[in-house]
């Protein structure tokens, strides 16, 4: 019966929304025009043939449908505003509102990127302000706030090392790539024309500095490493990397996603980082907005900036702001325009609301939720490192395994205690990853919640194994047949998939 | 501080727990030369209040209220208030990456829907999740094109975004040969003898932007036969999406970058915006970015899941078919919110009225100036040529508080004191006129 | 199982978030104040012994505790953004968004009500040219906007007819109200003074016109009618009705929650109206937001202008706009200022967005939509009355009764299928009410599935009556239990209740 | 109309089934005579931009961005921004009246809060959903009293906002015997003696304001005690609700009636705002309005329901408590969500701010002009006698942007030129010494 009064209450739009496609009918309208004060005109006597015959079966949909459907299908969505959200290394931390607020206020959000810079001045402040307060946090000199991602941050530093080293005379081959690294860290260097060498880590996760020193020669143009890196791990041995580094001509790329733990406690550019990107989606609280958009501010030492993407933001004396475009040794430009904007003004708020006393307490937190997590978890779930953790702590499924249960799935089973998924399978040196990062933003209440119900399905994969591996049992949908949908991709509707569809 | 759910007595308990007798002794395993023994030099921490007021007075520096004759890549159209509305809602802006597809079919419905509706205005069969935004987008066509084809070298149209010319450049760098370029004709379209000149066999794909730079629309089919003729691919860069709702779809091109930018998305000083790639399906293995495909779960309910991501960094590392990962999801929503709000009629009215506009603008602005490149369609951008430099006419239009053409001096000196102007549905008749006189 | 895993999703705060004072501990903030830039100072030495000593219980929670706690709230209410929300009487149509916008312009949103009328024009000018579309779309000559919802209007306009009738002398003893009135309107009789006298209705719906020929004598006052009724019922009668009682000296008051079934249509002006209140958050798309705001003019005919409540909006012949404050004969204020505002802004743009054409074309899809639901329910539910029907029908349980199933136990299943239920048990003279309005805003699919859901609980009725009686079986929260609530009223949380909540 | 789910085909099909062949069919059943053969004379059907457009003319028009130390009824407080992000989620505003327990527990859970909240501050047991305003509020408690004490008439201090008068005045004309009025004396405060001449054995209720309309805080116990002396209840209206976040809460009333807009709503020129009512536990029978009560349900999972609905109108009918239905839920959310952000600390930090501000406002403005009612405490509102007309002032503080104090005369001719002032967190050191030059 349970099931049967299931069908019954699945068939409301609430449940089982559909595609926006099926709910098109010719002739409803969302939208009405102003009144055209000019001549009308005829499309085919201004374009001719190439004017367009109809627009095919794009939608239909009046405005209260809209807003149902994107209501209804938002539902469907776990989010940060729901609770615990430990993606590791994704860092899902509050997004505070006033960041949306002040994004949207009209002199910044309908600025036009090629209005005169006299009439943006206020947009040249804020990222100015930015760039500034970015600089001091990293312990860097300068900074290029275009690229539009982590990824895209790193191809920007990247192409930094490799301008340097060819004026140098010499670009080298070779990045050295520790296993731990995430996988945009090898396609990046690849890019740019690298080859990836892969560096091993040792048995406390950190960098195993003989096989650096073997490994480090005159065809290698530097290490790209994640400090702390993936598995929350700091490599304490950093001074000595950078040593061997600069010994031998190469430089230090830093991967900063994890940076949300050291803002205040420690600074890159003081342990010997020549070039780093900032997740501002991550350490510096801009939404992730399921996937996007992000923003990935580009820090470097003095020798690294004459080959900063151009324009570059510049100060005259009497304080007018300016965009410097000719910039001879410049990489050129990674992206149109100034990079994500937007995302400027959410982070440069986020640091007005923090202050240096709230950024370095924020960091703080963050480090003691993953060791309070780390410590109530330990032994029910196997420690592959007990090197110190930082922001974020990595169990295995070793323990789990036995009883046939993988990483995926305690993920999924945890689902239905309310709570998302950690990272699952991540950082690849680590069979069967649970990479947890609470964060910051996490009560101890929830935290609490979150170990319990931690501790529940461990307890369940002894002791009921199937109703894990059959988890998730309270989502709208069970499992997904992910292999189906890559053998035979399905990438679009289309009219005939109209009757399939329940 | 406010957004710390922590009492002084639970960050107490909680050191107890772990074990350690203060916040710094969990940083003890960092060596102490490393520690910062000071505060940041940072802004000190403000009250809500005065953060609001701090941008407020940012916003008021910059042009606010002015209207906007100015393309050229970012495009000043009516946004329905419903995108905000609705993405404003945690459960689409708080939500990461869909990772986890039970519990994030909002987000994979959405992004399905938006690629479906790429393919239908593009004219192309699949399309992925989104792209950093156009010229990012551009360059990682190229890319795409260039493990397509096995060539390694591409022509651009000098008509093509100048800035987006840059990007393709950055990114090919390190791929191969050096890419060349092909100037344009009097119509402003790509100079088709010099195309020919330049493509070669070792030329991947052509690269041309419609409507391009001067806002005119490029003879897709042409270009595209004079690159198949040569095994090269063709690449077609949509900057003003808008130009779909009446433009033909550049049906023969292999693969289209599209900006969305004009779906929606505020010119918000340049970004965020989205980009996204569309191609033909039996290229779809080599496509950049992300894919969202219908599935089922186990009860055979249809679904929805990230798909194909052997493609991906994460799987592929250093052979990915590029290192994207986060993308521009938030930013396809509103592309996608804007596109379902005006559909299959609205887009088509939307494009008919900036079409109107430019009509009248271009008419009225040529009884004072110079208009180049009239000998093909064009969309809602123009070319006009003035006595003065458009610095100067600037300056006078600052006074009705309207934001002119972009001078094309910077990238093409040979156009002297042209500038490409844009007129879109917010620009009203009186606003065109007013120009018209200070020409 | 099912249980076991419900017990055990229902752990986190997304299903079962606590109270406030459950989550707060001393010394969590969600608020930092500027700096202040004036002298600090002691309250003792300023306020003595009136000084506060502390804010006992209040909550102490950080800004994301709040985000949370209200997110997570509000995902247990259903709204109309949700679905079909057929509450009959109550008009839950769409509210449009662009509403929410315009009434938070800053020069709006912020404005106080004593700045100087200079500086007020274009506040003045929105409730201006509100108050002329709603004087035209009634058919009246004047009104007040300052009423801040319906029954509040009814005040208003019961207190105009009583003060024009002391001006002819005589204020009179009753109000006639039939007995398919809401009690707003014998309570707001009671409230001016009035004994309520009772209409009875005949066997169409409409007002027994014998009996009020009966009933009408120099002690009534007038009659208060709701047209169409709320039985979705127009009184064809309308015109006798009025002759009757302005034969005798009478008014007639026009309660206008149903005006949705007449805008642009039907003006009650032409059909004998005196004066009548309209329903800002019914009729023009005001948001209900879960009990109010409302707002509640009173147009009335010229007669009763001269009683209006100050302020009354006046025009200058250049234009300027002023408030007009002496009018002697005035029943005085029902409200300070000047009512709801803000819902004046969004009822006014509403009126915009839609123009005399989208009015009309509103009022007949919302005829339509019931007429479509009555017609494919009819047969499967009793129809007391088969007049017909306007904005909405009203339907009885009596095919249901006998298998012991009242009209609330198919509203509760009914949540079951996803939508919310409609108007339960009114109006009163329909023994067992099922009261359904769809209003204009629900799409052919919408109704269907409704359609839908009605025919099978009215088959559930009959086959599995104990899953209705048993209903909801898919909400977080089973029926509660209003007896026992009423019986020992806990209507605060109190320390000591913390250790009972779960 | 874009806000209509039907396409004319959805239409023509439903009439079919309706069995009408059109849509006036289904209106035949009214006389024609009273059929409207026309279209309706109010504006056009305009776009969202346009609409956009005319609301933003209409916001230009009214002051923005102005100083506000005006108060009288209507309090300028900073508004934390995650009230609108909250309360612009639809669960919450495009909801109704929690009517159905199962599908409204955010309603009826938050409005639980709200009554505690309420009843912590007040000092008093219970208080319910809302009312529609301060003013209504009061003259609900009146008649409340009224029927608690079975007496017919009330004295209404003068010191008690003159529109709250007013509003208890119309509200209470067909309830017994006309009211009456007891004057203030040089404090501010209500004379007390003048209240004992007016207070007799047919008085139900004393009516007094705390803040009251000078700012002058009240001395309630010593108003309670003579009320009760004479077997009358205590009313205690506040229209500054912030002043309970320092001042001692009025405990021995017996009503309180309380304007809660100074809790994070906006000013938006009067309203809406929101009342409240709270009391003692052994007077919530006679109580007006919405109470929202703790229950449980068949799992014994503690929830929350409307309760003691046998007081209300749909009930009770002629007999109800008042004939209020709608109240003002989505009001009374936004005070929740700011008491509940600004919290234990928070407002008592906040009207600490207020306190400050004023006093210094008090002390200049002192130096320039005549303070008046000085011999007892106040809040953040105090009164100043100038040598000229506030209109003359009115004028002068124009060119700063500046919106002065409520000037007396109009309600208290005998107070000469005198004006109300308020100063709150919002305004500057700057500002009010920029006042203080003008005075
Ligand atoms: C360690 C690490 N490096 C790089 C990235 C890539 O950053 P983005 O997704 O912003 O491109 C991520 C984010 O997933 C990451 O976790
Ligand atoms: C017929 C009728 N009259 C009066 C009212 C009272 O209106 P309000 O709730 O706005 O006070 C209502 C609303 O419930 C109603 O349906």
């Amino acid at each position: 019966m349970a099931n049967h009064k299931f069908r019954k209450v699945s068939t409301h739009p609430n449940q089982n929304e559909g595609l926006i496609f099926e709910k098109s009918s010719a002739g409803k309208k969302g939208y009405r025009l102003s009144e055209l004060d000019v001549p009308e005109v005829n499309e085919r006597e201004l374009l001719g043939d190439l004017a367009r015959e109809d627009l095919g079966n794009m939608p239909e949909v009046s405005e209260i449908e809209v807003v149902r459907h994107f209501t209804r299908m938002s539902t469907w969505n776990y989010a940060v505003d729901y609770g615990m959200y430990p993606l590791g290394s994704c860092t899902m931390k509050y997004n505070p509102r006033i960041n949306e607020v002040v994004s949207r206020l009209d002199g910044l959000a309908s600025a036009h990127p090629y209005q005169p810079e006299a009439i943006s001045q206020g947009a040249l402040r804020v990222m100015k302000v930015l760039s500034d307060a970015l600089i001091e946090i990293c312990g860097m000199d300068a900074i290029t706030l275009q690229p539009a991602a982590g990824a895209h941050g790193e191809l920007t530093g990247i192409l930094l090392m490799r301008a340097y080293l060819e004026k140098q005379g010499n670009p080298r081959k070779k990045i050295l790539i520790p296993d731990s690294a995430h996988g945009t860290n090898p396609a990046t260097a690849a890019m740019v024309g690298y080859d990836v060498e892969n560096l091993k880590s040792n048995a406390a996760g950190m960098v195993e500095l003989s096989a650096l020193e073997a490994q480090m020669n005159e065809d290698v143009a530097g290490l790209m490493l994640t400090n702390p890196n993936t598995l929350g791990v700091f490599d304490e041995q950093i001074g000595k990397i950078a040593e061997l580094l600069h010994a031998k001509g190469g430089l230090l790329y830093m991967d900063g996603a994890n940076m949300n733990a050291l803002v205040g406690k420690v600074r890159p550019g003081d342990f010997g980082v020549d070039v780093m990107h900032l997740n501002l989606h991550k350490t510096f609280s801009t939404p992730h907005g399921g996937g996007g958009p992000g923003s990935g501010p580009v820090a470097c030492k003095k020798i690294l900036e004459p080959f900063l993407p151009v324009p570059v933001i510049q100060e005259t004396k009497d304080g007018k702001l300016y965009l410097q475009y000719d910039r001879p040794e410049s990489v050129g430009r990674v992206r149109m325009f100034f990079g994500n904007f937007g995302m400027h003004v959410r982070a440069l708020a986020y640091i007005m609301a923090n202050g240096p006393d709230g950024l370095r307490q924020t960091t703080e937190d963050a480090v003691l939720n993953a060791n309070y997590i780390r410590k109530k978890l330990e032994g029910v779930y196997d420690l592959p490192y007990s090197t110190p953790s930082m922001h974020e702590v990595v169990f295995s499924d070793r323990l789990q395994t036995k009883n046939g249960i993988k990483t995926g799935d305690i993920a999924k089973r945890l689902i239905d205690y309310g709570f998302h998924p950690y990272t699952v399978s991540f950082p690849l040196i680590v069979h069967g990853a649970l990479m947890i990062e609470p964060t910051e933003s996490e009560s101890k209440e929830e935290l609490d919640q979150f170990i319990e119900a931690m501790k529940s399905v461990a307890e369940e994969a002894e002791k009921e194994p199937e109703i894990v591996l059959g988890a998730p049992h309270t989502t709208r949908l069970s499992r997904l047949d992910e292999v189906s949908a890559a053998r035979k991709p399905i990438l679009r509707w289309k009219p005939q998939a109209k009757t399939a569809a329940e | 501080m406010r957004y710390l759910p922590k009492s002084p007595a639970d960050r107490e308990q909680m050191l107890q727990e772990v074990g350690v007798r203060s916040m710094d002794e969990l940083f003890s395993h960092i060596p102490p030369e490393y520690r910062l023994k000071r505060d940041l030099a940072v802004p000190r921490q403000m009250s809500e209040n005065e953060i609001l007021d701090w941008f407020r007075a940012r916003s008021g520096e910059n042009a606010a209220g002015y209207g906007i004759m100015l393309g050229a890549g970012a495009y000043n159209h009516y946004r329905p208030v419903v995108i905000d509305s609705m993405i404003s809602r945690g459960e689409w802006f708080t939500a990461y990456t869909p990772y986890q597809a039970e519990i994030a079919q909002g987000t994979l419905q959405s992004i399905f829907e938006f690629q479906t509706m790429i393919c239908e205005l593009t004219g192309m069969e699949v399309a992925n999740a989104s792209m950093y935004d156009g010229s990012t987008g551009a360059a990682e066509a190229v890319m795409m094109a260039m493990r397509l084809t096995g060539r390694t070298t591409a022509v651009l149209a000098r008509s093509v975004h100048p800035e987006y010319r840059e990007v393709v450049r950055t990114y090919a760098r390190y791929q191969g040969l050096p890419l060349t370029e092909a100037g344009f004709g009097d119509n402003g379209r790509v100079d088709m003898k010099a195309l020919e000149a330049e493509v070669t066999d070792e030329t991947a794909c052509v690269l041309i932007q419609s409507p391009n730079f001067f806002g005119t629309i490029e003879d897709v089919a042409a270009v595209a036969e004079l690159a198949h003729s040569k095994g090269a691919l063709l690449v077609v860069s949509i900057a003003e999406a808008l130009s779909l709702g009446i433009v033909r779809p550049p049906a023969e091109a292999d693969i289209v970058s599209l900006e969305a930018q004009s779906f929606g998305i505020p010119l918000s000083y340049g970004g965020p915006y989205a980009g996204v790639l569309a191609t033909k399906e039996k290229f779809v293995r080599q496509i950049p970015g992300r894919l969202v495909g219908e599935t089922r779960d186990k009860n055979g309910t249809r679904g929805y899941v990230l798909t194909l991501s052997t493609r991906e960094q994460h799987i592929r590392r250093e052979k990915a078919t590029s290192n994207i990962c986060t993308n521009q999801a938030l930013i396809a929503l509103m592309a996608n919110i804007f596109m379902t709000t005006y559909g299959r009629e609205g887009l088509r009215d939307l494009a008919r009225q900036n079409l109107a506009k430019a009509a009248y603008a271009r008419r009225q602005f040529g009884t004072r100036a110079k208009v180049l490149f009239d000998g093909a369609p064009r969309f809602n951008e123009f070319v006009i040529q003035t006595k003065d430099d458009p610095k100067t006419v600037e300056q006078r239009l600052e006074f009705r508080k309207i934001i002119g053409g972009f001078g094309l001096k910077k990238f093409y000196p040979e156009l002297g004191n042209a500038a490409v102007w844009c007129c879109t549905e917010m620009n009203s008749k009186q606003q065109i006129d007013a120009v018209t006189e200070v020409l």
